[in-house]
């Protein structure tokens, strides 16, 4: 078992023929992603890295049976992308693309909420069941196949994290990284509810960051319906009011909402040890095993 | 991107929203001639990003010319929070009986736009959500609908606006909003939006603030750009790209990833050290980035030793090794210690790479950051 | 019983100090309708009719706890105002005016398919339950209390059948008026549906006209869905194709869709006699009671 | 409202839409000179309302001077269904490979706008809706989101248009959906839109009709509105207001509400009669009104008897009456028998006015009708 993606995901990759396309669409092959299909305007009829590309997703979806896509299209056009494959045959749409106007993003949250498609991201590193399929650009090698459920906002600390767990021999059901930006597909409460009805997930770690409420809503999420157990870690505890930490959507306002400190008190009174450093974090993993 | 308050006005008065007349000024003899045009009373106000720029000190009413030389001359080159001021608009006063708020912006928990009214303009609109959330009346908007005319509406009269000069505080928020949507602005605001003993209503104040994500498709906005920086090392990162934040400590940090570089921050102060700053050199950098990177930090005379902290994704740690070997290599002494971690995608060779004559090395964060924080009170003392 | 209105209807009129909405909104309370408040922007604080008028639709629903309104303003600002009153606590709403542009419709549907609340119109007579409310425009002295529901794109035309009901002593639970435009909130099935659920509804007269496919959609749920028991009657057997007989929903097009032959073809298919006359449909009425 | 087809490719063109290069001529000399301006072979288009104006011999191409004299000659003037040529559009022959479909129209089933593409353009396209459904590519849009940009290249290829050309034409459709939403259009089309050898796409024709409802917000629109009957009949319903459409037969109707004047025309044939027209008051009529109505039918040299059939609702009998009265009264002799049915509000009242020498009165529709039927049959042998 496992959350979303897995042996039998059938995946599109729209921009394949692009640079970051084509590179992460040959490592995701390489991982053993069942990669079927690209789909880029104008460029139906070729092949790349032995997959068939096809000028629109829903051609893509319906010729190769497909059911996820990752989107790796230039911030200008990745609206558009997201917009194509959530009213295609798609089930899950990856989108990769940092830097989607904020504008794009509220519209495409809007139809989200009328079709039956999730998204993950945009802004983030994707989604990787380890030894299954990977969609996305997380470095697969530092993740094995365990019991722990990961959902973050970062990336790289999602490695930082899967790294300190994989060095202890705590493997991953899966790992999803959610995005940095302020509108995303995918949230935390999500995510959580995902791993929650996944019987093979143990234990779940949720990396969260300065910047919005989510975390807080996280939190009352898992005190009233969780019974699978969270630890949890908050980056940015330094990080002073009105100035943007690297992520759109990291960042505490001047009013003094999206703190670390809120968020982590809600963590704790949901039941949630929060480490002080990630290697923390592990060792409340290792408690729950 | 912020657009200054004269830059925001032009954006508001081309949509049809009622502006007092104003000039900008440079020189104390401009502002002369300004208030000479404008009349008196007239707002001498410094165009600077700063919020609370009145209780500052930097805009101020001259009644007379005596006055308007005082206060160019007060302002002009005043330093306001850290920026200097270089230019002032000049902008004729407004006889108003009372001050309103209105605004756009994104709520980005519900991913929606909102539209804001209230009675109680003139003053720190965030102390007034604080203080009587209940005087803020908000509409939430459907991005794909954009507002509809009943929205402005009823936004305004749930605030309490007098009726009288409801219909047209109702058009200037439809005007904002669709300004909103068409700049692909963060937030647009008029605070105070001031009504006349006449029942006209003025915009006393204009902000514009515009995703920077999305000026690909606003060229005209781009153009509007003056790069502003609260200090040299800012403007330098800008320049290199670099997500930057400088603060006050003497460790400086170099990472990969907005989420990491935080907790980077995050441990140095657990492990008793201050950080100097936030520097994100992102995914996939090459040597050149990494070298610039390090010229940052090091360009900074408060940073007393470096920790350069690497999870390779796409970022390749040889790479890293590189840029790191490239930009020490040309110092005849290291400036500041450098303590170097490198995990992820090609770490084992960039640790084959690294000279290690140059920088120390340690193989976990905890590690890494716990020896920076050593070196930097070292060398501090 | 009764479908949708009856005496507990708390009516707002959004436009009551307008000429028409005036009138009308007189006509109603005449008539016994529980009209609690007027809506127009800017008129908060009037009477009319010793009605209280607020300045918004949320405001008139809050304060007088209504639950229905009546759209009685310019084509202009029609979309506007049902727009309005769709969002506010309202759970009908019954848009009287005519010449509404069609892609403002087109916008109002799309909303529709977003909440619960269900519109009547626009360019209709309006709903009435004799004996106990009308909202709109239908003369209420030709309408009785009784058995049969009555659903008509067309406001004449519905007057004629309900007086030849009236005048053999055939009552009506409650009649309502579609609209003849080709956008409209309120169906043939979503009417025909209602009255089905209505246990007092003991015969349905339907009343279509040529142009679009609602009818022949009816006939459709008709044959599968109801028990009750139909009359037809479908206007326009001699309207000419490519002709817009008044209504800007009553066209036959130049490809032939829309014609009366293919409606009293699917509604004779699914069972229901169409009269050839308004006459003969009140003797089919005659027989089902 | 219909644009002419000139009118539809100067928006179209404003829009960024290629178009070929042409000339509005209403004489013969005009013709002659835009075929030295736009060259040979040039299309000689005359400008009219109706459809397949090329089977009819509205449009044909001359390749030399000769040819465009002979050919203005013919179709300026000419009587195409009914309506007389007094423009044609004088346009540079496109050398053409391809011609495709572009379309974008109200889907009135499902409410919702839908943009269509086909291969198979060139020729009538709703004999290629009929004959080949699935030649023709269509896409639904979400009003409130307007066209994405995926829909029209989804569009695009599924009707199979040639990559080489399919952004082009991508982009024609999303410029077309534009500009069908801004300017309130019910349909806007381009049949064919031709491909050339070099793989340029041009409009070679243009449709836009306007929504009537919406006219109100497109002052520049209305402009261009030109008024254009088959018969000096419609030319009056339209000065009047009415809802008046003229068939062939010799009994005039005049009723109120659509629903009910289709039923009266239904009722005519059933009763075996033949209707000469459709002519709704519309509700709430006064006396003038109904006045206006009886000296249209009357205008008809087909009509041999009139039926007069109202429903009040909000139409009061007594003012039907009076109207009647008012009408008749002014002739001498009664030009054509009136049969009038009141029924509805002030029935009683009106039937107490009516003026009984005037007019045959009936109490039924049905009665009514007979009786109209039965007059014309006299009248007419």
């Amino acid at each position: 078992m496992s959350v979303l993606v897995g042996d039998d995901t059938r995946v599109v990759v729209q921009g394949i023929t692009g640079g970051e396309g084509g590179f992460h669409a040959e490592q995701m092959i390489e991982y053993g992603t069942n990669v079927v299909a690209g789909a880029v305007p104008g460029k139906g009829g070729q092949e790349v890295h032995g997959v068939p590309v096809y000028d629109t997703v829903h051609e893509a979806a319906r010729r190769e049976d497909a059911d996820a896509s990752v989107v790796f299209v230039p911030p200008a056009f990745a609206a558009d992308a997201m917009f194509e494959a959530l009213d295609s045959p798609i089930d899950l749409v990856v989108a990769i693309t940092e830097g989607v106007p904020t504008q794009d993003m509220a519209k495409v949250k809007k139809r989200l909420s009328e079709v039956d498609t999730r998204l993950i991201g945009p802004n983030c590193p994707g989604i990787i069941t380890p030894g299954e399929a990977k969609l996305g650009i997380l470095p697969g090698n530092i993740f094995s196949s365990g019991n722990v459920g990961l959902v973050s906002r970062s990336g790289t600390l999602t490695y930082q994290v899967v790294d300190n767990l994989t060095s202890r021999g705590i493997g991953q059901t899966t790992a999803i990284g959610i995005g940095g930006d302020p509108i995303i597909g995918t949230t935390f409460v999500d995510a959580l509810e995902l791993f929650e009805a996944d019987e093979e997930t143990e234990a779940i770690v949720m990396c969260g960051e300065i910047g919005g409420e989510d975390e807080e809503e996280a939190a009352n999420y898992i005190a009233q319906y969780m019974d699978t157990p969270v630890a949890g870690f908050i980056a940015g505890r330094t990080a002073p009011p009105g100035k943007r930490m690297g992520h759109a959507g990291a960042i505490v306002s001047g009013s003094g909402t999206g703190t670390a400190e809120s968020k982590i008190d809600a963590l704790n009174d949901a039941g949630v040890p929060v480490g002080d450093t990630p290697e923390q974090v592990t060792d409340y993993v290792e408690e729950y095993l | 991107m912020k657009l200054h308050e004269y830059q925001a006005k032009d954006v508001f008065a081309d949509a049809g929203i009622p502006v007092p007349e104003s000039r900008l000024a440079t020189t104390v003899d401009e502002v002369l001639d300004a208030v000479e045009e404008v009349g008196f009373p007239a707002a001498i106000k410094a165009q600077v990003h700063v919020g609370g720029r009145g209780k500052a000190g930097g805009i101020k009413i001259a009644t007379d010319e005596e006055e308007a030389r005082e206060y160019a001359d007060d302002i002009l080159g005043m330093d306001l929070k850290g920026f200097t001021v270089d230019k002032v608009l000049v902008e004729a006063g407004v006889d108003f009986v009372d001050e309103l708020y209105v605004g756009v912006t994104m709520d980005r928990g519900e991913g929606e736009p909102v539209a804001m009214v209230s009675e109680q303009g003139g003053v720190d609109i965030e102390a007034v959500a604080e203080r009587d959330p209940d005087a803020i009346a908000r509409e939430h908007v459907d991005p794909a609908f954009g507002m509809h005319p009943y929205q402005a509406r009823k936004a305004v009269y749930d605030a309490g606006i007098d009726r009288d000069v409801a219909g047209d505080v109702a058009s200037v928020l439809t005007t904002l909003y669709d300004l909103w949507e068409e700049k692909d602005a963060s937030d647009v605001e008029i605070n105070p939006l001031m009504v006349t003993a006449e029942g006209e209503i003025v915009a006393a104040d204009a902000v514009m603030n515009v995703d920077d994500d999305a000026l690909f498709r606003h060229p005209d906005l781009t153009e509007l750009r003056e790069e502003t920086y609260e200090d040299e090392l800012e403007r330098k990162a800008g320049e290199y790209g670099f997500d930057y934040v400088r603060l006050s400590g003497n460790v400086g940090i170099i990472g990969n990833g907005a989420g990491l570089v935080m907790t980077t921050l995050d441990l140095v102060d657990y492990y008793g050290g201050s950080p100097a700053n936030f520097l994100d050199i992102g995914g996939g950098a090459k040597a050149e980035r990494v070298t610039n990177a390090l010229d940052m930090v090091f360009s900074d005379e408060n940073v007393d030793a470096v920790v350069f902290n690497i999870f390779g994704g796409i970022t390749r740690g040889d790479e890293v090794a590189k840029g790191i070997n490239e930009a020490l290599e040309q110092f005849d002494e290291i400036p500041k210690p450098v303590v170097v971690r490198l995990a992820g995608t090609n770490a084992g060779e960039g640790m084959e790479i690294l000279n290690t004559d140059l920088v120390e090395v340690e193989s976990t964060l905890e590690d890494a950051v716990q020896r920076a924080v050593a070196r930097a009170e070292e060398v501090a003392t």
